[in-house]
């Protein structure tokens, strides 16, 4: 009961970081501050996401293999963030301030 | 194209298990869901990766094009060449059970060298069709 | 209504889905877009094929002890058919709209209507 | 034993010399491979059609797998005449393309413009030789994809916006008969198209079945260059390379609209698509194609061109035979399909031949071709075919339509054929007339490549085989005769 519980607030609060993050993509003025709003809560809801999957499947061999994908996408989200914004910033884009046409 | 160090050792982490990975897909097929053209995709998306992180011209003193173009042609008469072994074994085209004395043991031969065979000219004609983008926008 | 109900939901996002590819290869004078559209219809015909196979409370159709309902393999099967047609399709349009570019300079189909009149 | 095996070795053998010729390091290995694969299957072509004869069918199953599980190949005397014209098309076609393509395509590229070309003639092959519907669709993709790449490498630009229009309808069209085969799918659970035939009678889902009739028929009746859906025709056969312009107008929209008859009778059966409705459209999109195709073709100024929009009206006379659902019509329809082929092969590659030195298909730089006199009687031979004069293919063709006309008592549809041979008349005196009779200031001298002994000995096997099967009509038209009645049913 607990435990489906507590996978039911972390799948609900993974979606929830997910559709923080889509709003952010369509709502922020530039590429870096859309970045971060994609990229960081990408990597929160990806591992809230698994972790509600995992209590789902108990200790088995799934969750042994959400883990390992959890593992995987926790090196490759920033990496890919970052790559693109450091692309982004050496093709010579500047990031938005105050005031400024976007 | 200048590599990035964060990506290069990613990259050098990470592609060992794609490929690892991708012969999985690709021999454990008829056991799981997978096979041929995922294992290609697979291993041609971490060619795709070890181009952008080491570079084309690196990749290429690995792999140059002349080869990729002989992989994908193989691959295509692996999989040909199995329909007519059937043939001339006496069965119909891509028939495996008349490939060995036993029925399954010929099934099991047959669909893993035809999966092999997909598996070798998927991988090869991705990694074709991004290294010769790759090649195309450099000229322009 | 049957037709609106849940059953045939998915009907609709693949008829929407389809509609918009058509749309975008049709009306949009952008080559890439076109092909954008074209890898969007292909993409909804896919869901349409996946969503004939659904069995309800099916798994994956690998026989195992404790299960006895499995979703129908074969439109999976064509549709990996259809997914790799698919990727060569757009792989050659794309290599296509670079040859493209590098001889009419654009990738506006009215622009280069202009420069084909023009010759 | 390879007795058995014919049927799958039409299809498997261009398979196999694809990557075979894409690995040879010449051009002329890669070339004599393919003519020796094109040779073998001539050969395998004439056998299995003798084989069926008299309305036997051979059946083939892949991989061992009984029909309606596995994929099955089926041949019956449609098919056999299909593959047929196919194998001939491309025997011929390579004999052309020696000398043709040397000139238009760098060396390097040789050896894979061979292989692309097998990998076409392997999906054609597919199409006409398979019994599973979606395998259809799959040599249809095989053959479709590889064509886009061949007319990419058409020596002008524009050729590359041809390509990609083509390849924008020619998906669209093969994605809506996916989804018609997928609808029909739903309704029946099979593939197999005879089992497809056998459970649509008795489906109880007639809304998902015309659904699906009507999706695969407009994919279909798209990829065929039928009147109202033929826009990407005319750029495509204009920009390609000569020699695929000669192999694609003899064998693709044939072979599309060999599809159309083989759903259309076959498949979904003479009870289920007619619904007179069906067939009163396909009537009036034939007649409207042979008026409207004719129509444009005599305002051309572009040879190709001009011969394209002649290849949209002499497509509307076989739908206008598919239409009228008598064997006199049927079968008219058909060995107008095969007719058609032979004769359009010929005046492309006439039209190639020609543009070898200048380097375009424009009318007025072409004129004066009298530096190339024997290529008149190739014109004059093809010109007359489609016409349908007497004593060529075209002739048998037309006759046997307007005779379905007269038996059916559509004395407008005769009226329709005969106006359409009419302006056939004035667009190939169109041409001929430009060419030959026009004086040239100063005739364009042959700078040029010359054109090589193999082309000469195409177009004159092509100029033969015109006249030869419009006098000794006895296979050609029997084949035909034998296909229409098993398609309708009919006994002898």
């Amino acid at each position: 009961m607990i435990i489906e519980w507590a996978s039911l607030v972390c799948l609900a609060l993974g979606g929830l970081l997910s559709m923080a993050g889509g709003l952010g993509l369509h709502r922020f003025p530039d590429f870096y501050s859309r970045l971060h709003a994609a990229g960081l809560s990408d990597t929160l809801c990806v591992a809230l996401i698994m972790l509600g999957l995992a209590f789902q499947a108990g200790l088995t061999l799934v969750s042994v293999k959400l883990f390992l994908i959890f593992a995987f996408l926790y090196f490759t989200n920033p990496t890919a963030s970052y790559c693109l914004g450091h692309a982004a910033w050496r093709s010579g884009l500047k990031p938005y301030r105050r005031g400024q046409e976007s | 194209m200048r590599p990035d160090l964060l990506l290069k050792v990613l990259a050098k982490f990470l592609i060992p298990f794609i490929l690892i990975f991708a012969f999985y897909v690709q021999f454990h097929g008829d056991f799981s869901p997978g096979g041929g053209f995922q294992a290609g995709v697979i291993i041609s998306a971490a060619a795709v990766l070890y181009v952008l992180a080491f570079g084309l011209e690196l990749a290429e003193r690995g792999i140059p094009l002349r080869a990729l173009q002989y992989l994908s042609s193989t691959g295509i008469l692996l999989y040909t060449g199995v329909g007519v072994a059937c043939l001339l074994k006496g069965g119909n085209f891509l028939d495996y059970s008349v490939l060995l004395d036993n029925d399954v043991a010929g099934q099991h031969l047959g669909i893993i060298l035809i999966e092999l065979g997909v598996g070798i000219t998927v991988a090869s004609t991705l990694t074709l069709i991004f290294f010769t983008f790759a090649h195309w926008s450099r000229h322009s | 209504m049957s037709l609106l109900s849940i059953d045939h939901l998915y009907y609709w996002v693949i008829v929407i889905l389809l509609m918009l590819g058509m749309y975008s290869m049709i009306a949009k004078p952008n080559l890439l877009k076109k092909l954008a559209g074209l890898s969007i219809f292909q993409s909804a015909i896919f869901l349409f094929y996946i969503s004939l196979g659904k069995q309800t409370g099916g798994t994956a159709p690998i026989i195992a002890p404790g299960y006895d309902t499995y979703a129908n393999p074969l439109p999976h099967v064509l549709m990996l058919t259809a997914i790799v047609v698919g990727v060569a399709t757009v792989a050659l349009g794309y290599a296509l709209i670079i040859r493209i570019r590098d001889a009419y300079d654009s990738m506006e189909e009215d622009q280069i209507r202009e420069q084909d009149d023009q010759a | 034993m390879i007795e058995n095996h014919m049927t799958i070795m039409l299809v498997v053998l261009p398979m196999l010399a694809a990557p075979l010729i894409a690995l040879l390091p010449s051009k002329n290995l890669s070339w004599g491979l393919a003519i020796l694969t094109a040779t073998l299957q001539l050969y395998l072509a004439v056998n299995v059609l003798l084989d069926v004869q008299g309305g036997t069918a051979i059946h083939y199953e892949l991989g061992g797998w009984a029909p309606p599980w596995g994929i099955s190949y089926r041949l019956d005397s449609l098919n056999g005449l299909m593959a047929l014209l196919v194998c001939l098309i491309n025997f011929v076609c390579l004999l052309y393309a020696k000398a043709s393509i040397e000139a238009e395509i760098p060396g390097r590229k040789l050896g894979l413009f061979y292989a692309t070309w097998q990998l076409v003639v392997t999906g054609l092959l597919g199409i006409v030789l398979t019994g599973d519907i979606f395998n259809l669709f799959v040599f249809l993709e095989i053959s479709s994809l590889s064509t886009y790449a061949l007319i990419g490498m058409g020596r002008q630009r524009q050729a590359l916006m041809a390509a990609f229009q083509y390849l924008l309808s020619g998906t669209l069209g093969a994605s809506f008969f996916l989804i018609g085969v997928g609808l029909c799918y739903a309704a029946t659970g099979t593939l197999n198209m005879q089992d497809l035939a056998s459970q649509i009678g008795q489906s109880d889902q007639p809304m998902t079945l015309y659904s699906g009739f009507a999706f695969l028929f407009t994919g279909l009746l798209l990829k065929a260059a039928i009147y109202p859906l033929h826009a990407w025709l005319p750029n495509v056969y204009q920009f390609s390379p000569q020699a695929v312009s000669a192999l694609l107008s003899a064998t693709s929209t044939k072979v599309a609209l060999y599809v159309v008859v083989r759903c259309l009778l076959d498949v979904f059966g003479v009870e289920f698509s007619l619904s007179r409705l069906f067939a009163d459209l396909l009537l009036l999109a034939g007649s409207l194609a042979i008026l409207f195709g004719s129509l444009r073709a005599i305002q051309q100024t572009d040879l190709k061109r001009l011969l394209a929009y002649s290849s949209i009206a002499q497509l509307g006379y076989s739908v206008v035979g598919l239409g009228l659902l008598t064997v006199t019509g049927l079968s008219g329809a058909l060995v107008h399909l095969f007719n058609h082929g032979i004769t359009k092969a010929a005046l492309f590659m006439g039209a190639g031949m020609l543009a070898l030195g200048p380097g375009t298909t424009l009318l007025t730089r072409l004129a004066g071709g009298t530096h190339r006199p024997w290529l008149l009687l190739l014109f004059l031979t093809g010109g007359l075919s489609l016409i349908g004069f007497p004593g060529t293919v075209g002739f048998i063709s037309k006759w046997m339509l307007a005779l379905a006309a007269i038996e059916q008592g559509h004395w407008w549809l005769l009226v329709v054929i005969l106006l359409g041979s009419l302006l056939a008349i004035l667009y190939v005196w169109k041409f001929i007339e430009t060419l030959y009779f026009v004086p040239q200031n100063p005739p364009e001298t042959s700078t040029g490549p010359v054109p090589g002994r193999g082309m000469w000995l195409a177009c004159g096997l092509l100029c033969l085989a015109i006249v030869y099967f419009g006098l000794d009509t006895r296979f050609t038209l029997g084949v035909a005769m034998d296909a229409a009645r098993q398609l309708l049913g009919v006994h002898p």
